[in-house]
């Protein structure tokens, strides 16, 4: 199928209904303020300077909270202790957008949910630029790339980057 | 109707700008609510959140509070209208027998959004919400006005109840500080900035930040988490027409609907001899006698003659009522709280005497277009 | 301990992308009129409440309950406003049955409204506000507001869609061709319907492959539209529903579990569902409704399903996870026809989510078309007798879900 | 681990933007209103004239036909009910704008009341009850600005 050939809709019966005015009206969300607690982030935002992942855990039920939480759901407390996690971690799920650029152009970038090794929650994140949008899969082990020089944020993780994947094969196998 | 128990409650402290994240508040409320009652996560089974997609400014409100107000992997659903009307709903899902602990929870934070445009966007978009004539405090001025047109009620009554009740939420811990006053005067509040002529600056019920939480439970269930629960006996709820020129706005027929129905269901015939106490969700200072007047508490045009203070007669909004701080949403969660308080003697400095039973309401709209009545008792 | 209920009318407006003729109030007055005109010895006026909903932020208006109360015959009656995101309609139709069972003096007959009129406002800054929050902590963590674009920029709906359609496939190796032929189904469907929007009759999977990807695995021609429309639902107690119609539907079961938040989570600390396409609290709302319901096998005791199913993925997904197939195996039986309208067991005969989406209305949509199916009074009826069926509803950050389990039968309440 | 509590408040970047249908019934008033008149409609069951013009009738549950029932009023009311306020409405900051009197308006011949602004007049003249007219803005577009506002008669 060429790209030429496709047609963003399909027909359908359609009936008109007459048209009245319209009376226009707005909401702001720039009169609006968003309030956070982010106490239990700083810790995890002055380790990524160091370029280590902290993430915090509840003792009731024992999972890893990576990026850390302010309440565990499940158990309805605080998570009181910190785990240290490693950069590795695997493609969770994926999906890709595909969105014009300033030239127009359409850039097809996987958007990743990102399960770090260790923890039990997933972080949304991208992949690095030249990975190949066709050999994206779900369990695709990937590690993450710092930047050169860390500030204490999100952006300190540049992108994940591919490590080798010994059972590549099975996972992508088709059945 | 089958009575439902009270078991918990909580209620944050009320700050004009909280020094609090959203969820951190939702979750202290909730969490604070479940350890009132000595209970634990698992005993929750259906949560009801109140919240409002335009106080919060975002779609879906309920949707990311989830595990902050306790509700993983419990029945979960939203009442988009004020706290009141959430508890309405976890006594219904109560009272279907599918149930046995309920949290209602509801709040916002009137520090983040723009409290009157809000409620600009209530109006009707086809009509009056392009000329934007009509906004809650406009709407106050000309309730205030027909009231006092209608009954010859002057100002200064009108102002009186704004005083008794800032002084009574001096007396009251968890109320807006900003509100609080113990030495307020009637002439302070009429000389207050004028919102909507004739509705001061100090008649109105300010909105800040707060979240509320209640537990219900199934009678046989409350009796064992608590020994001092507290029964909910009657509800009645109902909504008036729109258009404030389709309304008599000196009167609330909504309320006194919804007090017909609250009373029957709990068998009072003479609400003025039966209640000991009431807790108005007053938006506006004249607003608490409209109400007071309409579930025949007092005769109509004469709520002002109501002894309504902590030691009178019949004391309405001991805890200071809304003006004593109004989060949109939890304000008539926490009147019922209020109610819950007077009825287990837990009011401390506001505490009324022999308390048996309550009534508690809480409104949504203009001019409180739609309200709501809770019937509550005391005694295991 | 509740009352039995039932339901004993639904009705529609007609569905369509743009209904210009109309402002919110006549839209649904539509879809009163034709619930009431279903009853014929029912009065607007002998309704004794309301349970009112839609998704506010996509139309602008706060509560519009409160100005449309007259357009809904609603003066001087009791009416609470139920709000839940996708699962609006779900989320009202459940509160309908709870306002009946309560068994509170002088309510028996309740209507159940959910609207949208999505042509009014903008769906894609409606949809952003979802997160909006969230994604603004994010910015203040450090991370830019053009990374985090380009990392939402799906949208709430569709990107989370994608996510659960990649780790779908994956897990049951479908091809995009099994999800077309689900779309295909579902619009020959909605052809047969007076109220639907899209209405195809001549799809074919080759067309519906053959437009762009908006989001992989996702194509355009696989996305449910944006509709204007209103649905109403008619509850009452066992005994006024026998006078009032032939066939009355009883409501046996109902759930809607909560899982927590996913892609972003609250506060935007990620998402605590790994696998999307689990939807744990779908599980359990079907464990708990089919408990309620006493049905332990509902694939044999189900004969009629209607799941809320904007995307195909979806509906291949629910229709697993609602028990109703092993899993893996739906892709399987909608290329067999087990689930078409003269199938073993029938889905989305009203054309779903799919070819009709009025937010607000799609989740009420699904238990209304699915109590019509066991009436007989369904515009495309399937030509088996339906004795047992469901509706559920999907919204939130893919963790709000409802379901209603319905039949011919009351379930008489053993605890 | 400090102690400290970290609080951020962010402020929305988003706006958006609706276009409400006002439907069959209102779009018939707002032709009205272009050629600077005043339609209503009229419940066949109780009689009660609506300004602006209705489906249904809330008192009676009837739904008023699209066909007839129209009556056209004249631009002079009844003041009902006002007050007066210096917030602009749909802005709070703005709270030092002039007083303005906001009157509930009464048409004759209907039974419900429109909001609107009356001008020229002092605020101690205002009182209930008075008559009032319509002033009516040199430009009609067909919107609710069409009406300046009320006028003393």
């Amino acid at each position: 199928m060429s790209k030429i050939t496709q047609r963003k809709h399909l027909d359908y019966v359609k009936k008109e209904y007459p048209k009245t005015r319209t009376m226009p009206a707005n909401w702001y969300l720039s009169s609006y303020k968003y309030k956070f607690n982010i106490t239990h982030l700083k810790p995890f935002m002055d380790k990524l300077k160091e370029k280590k992942l902290v993430a915090n855990q509840c003792s009731g039920c024992n999972r890893v909270f990576f990026p850390p939480r302010l309440v565990c759901g499940q158990c309805f407390v605080v998570p009181d202790k910190w785990v240290d996690i490693r950069d590795t971690a695997s493609v969770a799920t994926y999906a890709i957008a595909f969105l014009k650029d300033e030239n127009g152009v359409v850039q097809e970038r996987p958007m990743v949910l990102v399960h770090h090794d260790g923890a039990d929650t997933c972080s949304i994140a991208e992949l690095r630029e030249d990975i190949e949008v066709k050999d994206t899969y779900v369990g695709m082990p990937i590690k993450a790339h710092w930047k050169e020089e860390t500030s204490g944020g999100l952006m300190d993780i540049e992108y994940y980057e591919l490590i080798e994947d010994k059972a590549k094969d099975l996972k992508t196998e088709k059945k | 109707m089958e009575k439902v128990g009270i078991v918990g409650y909580n209620q944050v402290k009320l700050y004009s700008d909280a020094n609090y994240g959203r969820y951190e508040m939702i979750f202290e409320a909730v969490r604070g609510a479940i350890d009132n009652a000595g209970l634990k996560k698992k005993d929750i089974t259906t949560v009801i959140s109140c919240t409002n997609d335009y106080y919060d400014g975002r779609t879906i409100s309920n949707c990311f509070t989830v595990e902050v107000g306790g509700g993983y992997l419990a029945d979960e659903s939203k009442v988009e209208m004020d706290g009141a009307h959430g508890v309405l709903y976890g006594l219904m899902r109560i009272l279907s027998g599918n149930h046995k602990l309920a949290v209602v929870w509801g709040g916002s934070m009137a520090s983040c959004f723009p409290y009157h445009t809000a409620r600009l966007y209530e109006t009707d978009p086809t009509w009056e919400r392009p000329n934007a004539y009509v906004n809650d405090i406009t709407a106050a001025g000309f309730q205030m006005r027909a009231y006092m047109e209608k009954y010859g009620v002057s100002a200064e009554d009108i102002a009186k109840i704004a005083v008794k009740n800032r002084k009574n939420a001096s007396k009251n811990p968890l109320a807006l500080e900003e509100a609080q006053n113990s030495n307020i005067t009637v002439k302070d509040v009429l000389e207050s900035d004028i919102y909507a002529a004739p509705v001061t600056e100090l008649m109105v019920a300010q909105p800040c930040d707060g979240v509320a939480a209640l537990l219900l439970a199934p009678e046989k269930h409350a009796l064992k988490i608590t020994d001092k629960p507290v029964w909910i006996t009657g509800v009645g709820w109902n909504q008036d027409p729109y258009y404030l020129g389709d309304r008599d706005l000196s009167g609330s027929k909504s309320m006194e609907l919804a007090g017909k129905m609250a009373f029957n269901a709990a068998g009072i015939k003479n609400p003025k001899d039966e209640i000991q106490v009431a807790e108005l969700f007053e938006a506006y200072a004249h607003e608490e006698l409209i109400f007071s007047e309409a579930l025949g508490l007092a005769e109509k045009g004469k709520g002002a003659d109501l002894s309504s203070e902590i030691d009178g007669k019949l004391p309405i909004n001991p805890s200071g009522g809304a003006i004593g701080g109004n989060p949109p949403c939890a304000t008539g969660l926490i009147r019922i709280i209020e109610a819950v308080k007077q009825l287990r003697g837990e009011a401390g400095k506001y505490q009324v005497k022999d308390v048996k039973k309550a009534v508690a309401s809480g409104q949504i709209g203009m001019c409180a277009q739609n309200n709501i009545l809770y019937v509550l008792e005391g005694g295991a | 301990m509740g009352r039995q209920v039932a339901i004993v009318s639904a009705g529609f407006s007609e569905h369509a992308s743009k209904r210009s003729d109309v402002n919110m109030g006549e839209l649904v007055s539509e879809a009163i009129e034709d619930c009431l005109k279903k009853v014929p010895s029912l009065e607007i006026n002998d309704i004794d409440a309301y349970v009112n909903g839609n998704m506010p932020a996509f139309e602008g208006s706060n509560i519009p309950e409160l100005w449309m109360t007259d357009w809904m015959g609603a003066r001087n009656k009791p009416l609470i406003r139920i709000t839940t995101g996708g699962t609006t309609g779900g989320s009202v139709a459940i509160a309908g049955y709870y306002t009946v069972t309560a068994g509170l003096p002088g309510v028996e007959t309740v209507l159940a409204i959910a609207f949208e009129q999505q042509s009014q406002g903008d769906t894609s800054v409606g949809l952003a506000s979802v997160a909006y929050g969230e994604i603004s902590i994010l910015n203040s963590m450090g991370a830019t507001y053009d990374h985090l674009t380009r990392l939402l920029s799906g949208g709430a709906a569709i990107g989370a869609a994608a996510y659960q359609a990649t780790t779908y496939m994956n897990k049951t190796n479908i091809t995009e061709e099994d999800l077309a032929r689900v779309v295909v189904q579902n619009r020959h469907n909605a052809a047969k319907t007076w109220w639907a929007h899209l209405k195809m009759p001549d799809l074919t999977i080759e067309q519906v492959l053959d437009t762009p990807y908006i989001q992989y695995p996702l194509r355009y021609g696989m996305v449910c539209p944006a509709s204007d429309g209103a649905c109403a639902m008619l509850f009452t107690t066992e005994e006024k529903a026998k006078d009032l119609c032939d066939i009355p539907v009883y409501v046996n079961g109902v759930a809607s579990v909560a899982n927590e938040s996913a892609i972003l989570g609250y506060d935007g600390s990620g998402s605590a569902q790994i696998d999307p396409s689990m939807q744990l609290g779908a599980i359990r709302s079907s464990e708990l409704a089919y408990s309620q319901a006493g049905i332990s096998f509902p694939r044999k005791e189900i004969d009629y399903v209607e799941v809320y199913s904007p995307f195909p993925n979806q509906e291949l997904m629910w229709v697993e996870k609602l028990g109703l197939f092993e899993e893996a195996t739906a892709p399987e039986m909608y290329k067999t026809g087990v689930t078409a309208v003269n199938g073993e067991l029938p889905v989305n005969c009203s054309g779903g989510v799919n070819s009709t989406n009025a937010i607000g209305a799609s989740a009420m949509e699904r238990p209304a078309e699915a109590a019509l199916q066991i009436m007989g009074k369904a515009s495309n009826q399937v030509p088996k007798t339906v004795h047992a069926s469901i509706g559920s509803g999907w919204g939130g950050s893919l963790n709000l879900i409802t379901l209603m389990v319905m039949a011919d039968e009351p379930q008489r309440k053993w605890r | 681990m400090s102690e400290e509590k970290v609080i951020v408040a962010n402020k929305g970047l988003v706006r958006a933007e609706f276009n409400f249908w006002v439907g069959r019934y209102m779009d018939k008033f707002y032709d009205g209103l272009e050629n600077k008149k005043i339609v209503g409609n009229k419940c066949p069951k109780c009689g009660d004239v609506f300004v602006p013009p209705r489906k249904i009738c809330g008192k009676c549950n009837v739904v008023i036909p699209f066909d007839n029932n129209w009556v056209d009023l004249p631009d002079i009311g009844t003041l009902v009910n006002y007050t007066i306020t210096s917030y602009k409405v749909n802005d709070r900051s703005d709270r030092k704008a002039k007083p303005q009197i906001i009157g509930m308006v009464r048409i004759d011949g209907s039974n419900t009341g429109i909001i609107y602004r009356i001008l020229d007049i002092d605020s101690s003249e205002v009182k209930t009850g008075i008559k009032v007219k319509i002033e009516w803005n040199d430009q009609t577009k067909g919107d609710p600005s069409d009406i300046k506002g009320f006028v003393k008669v």
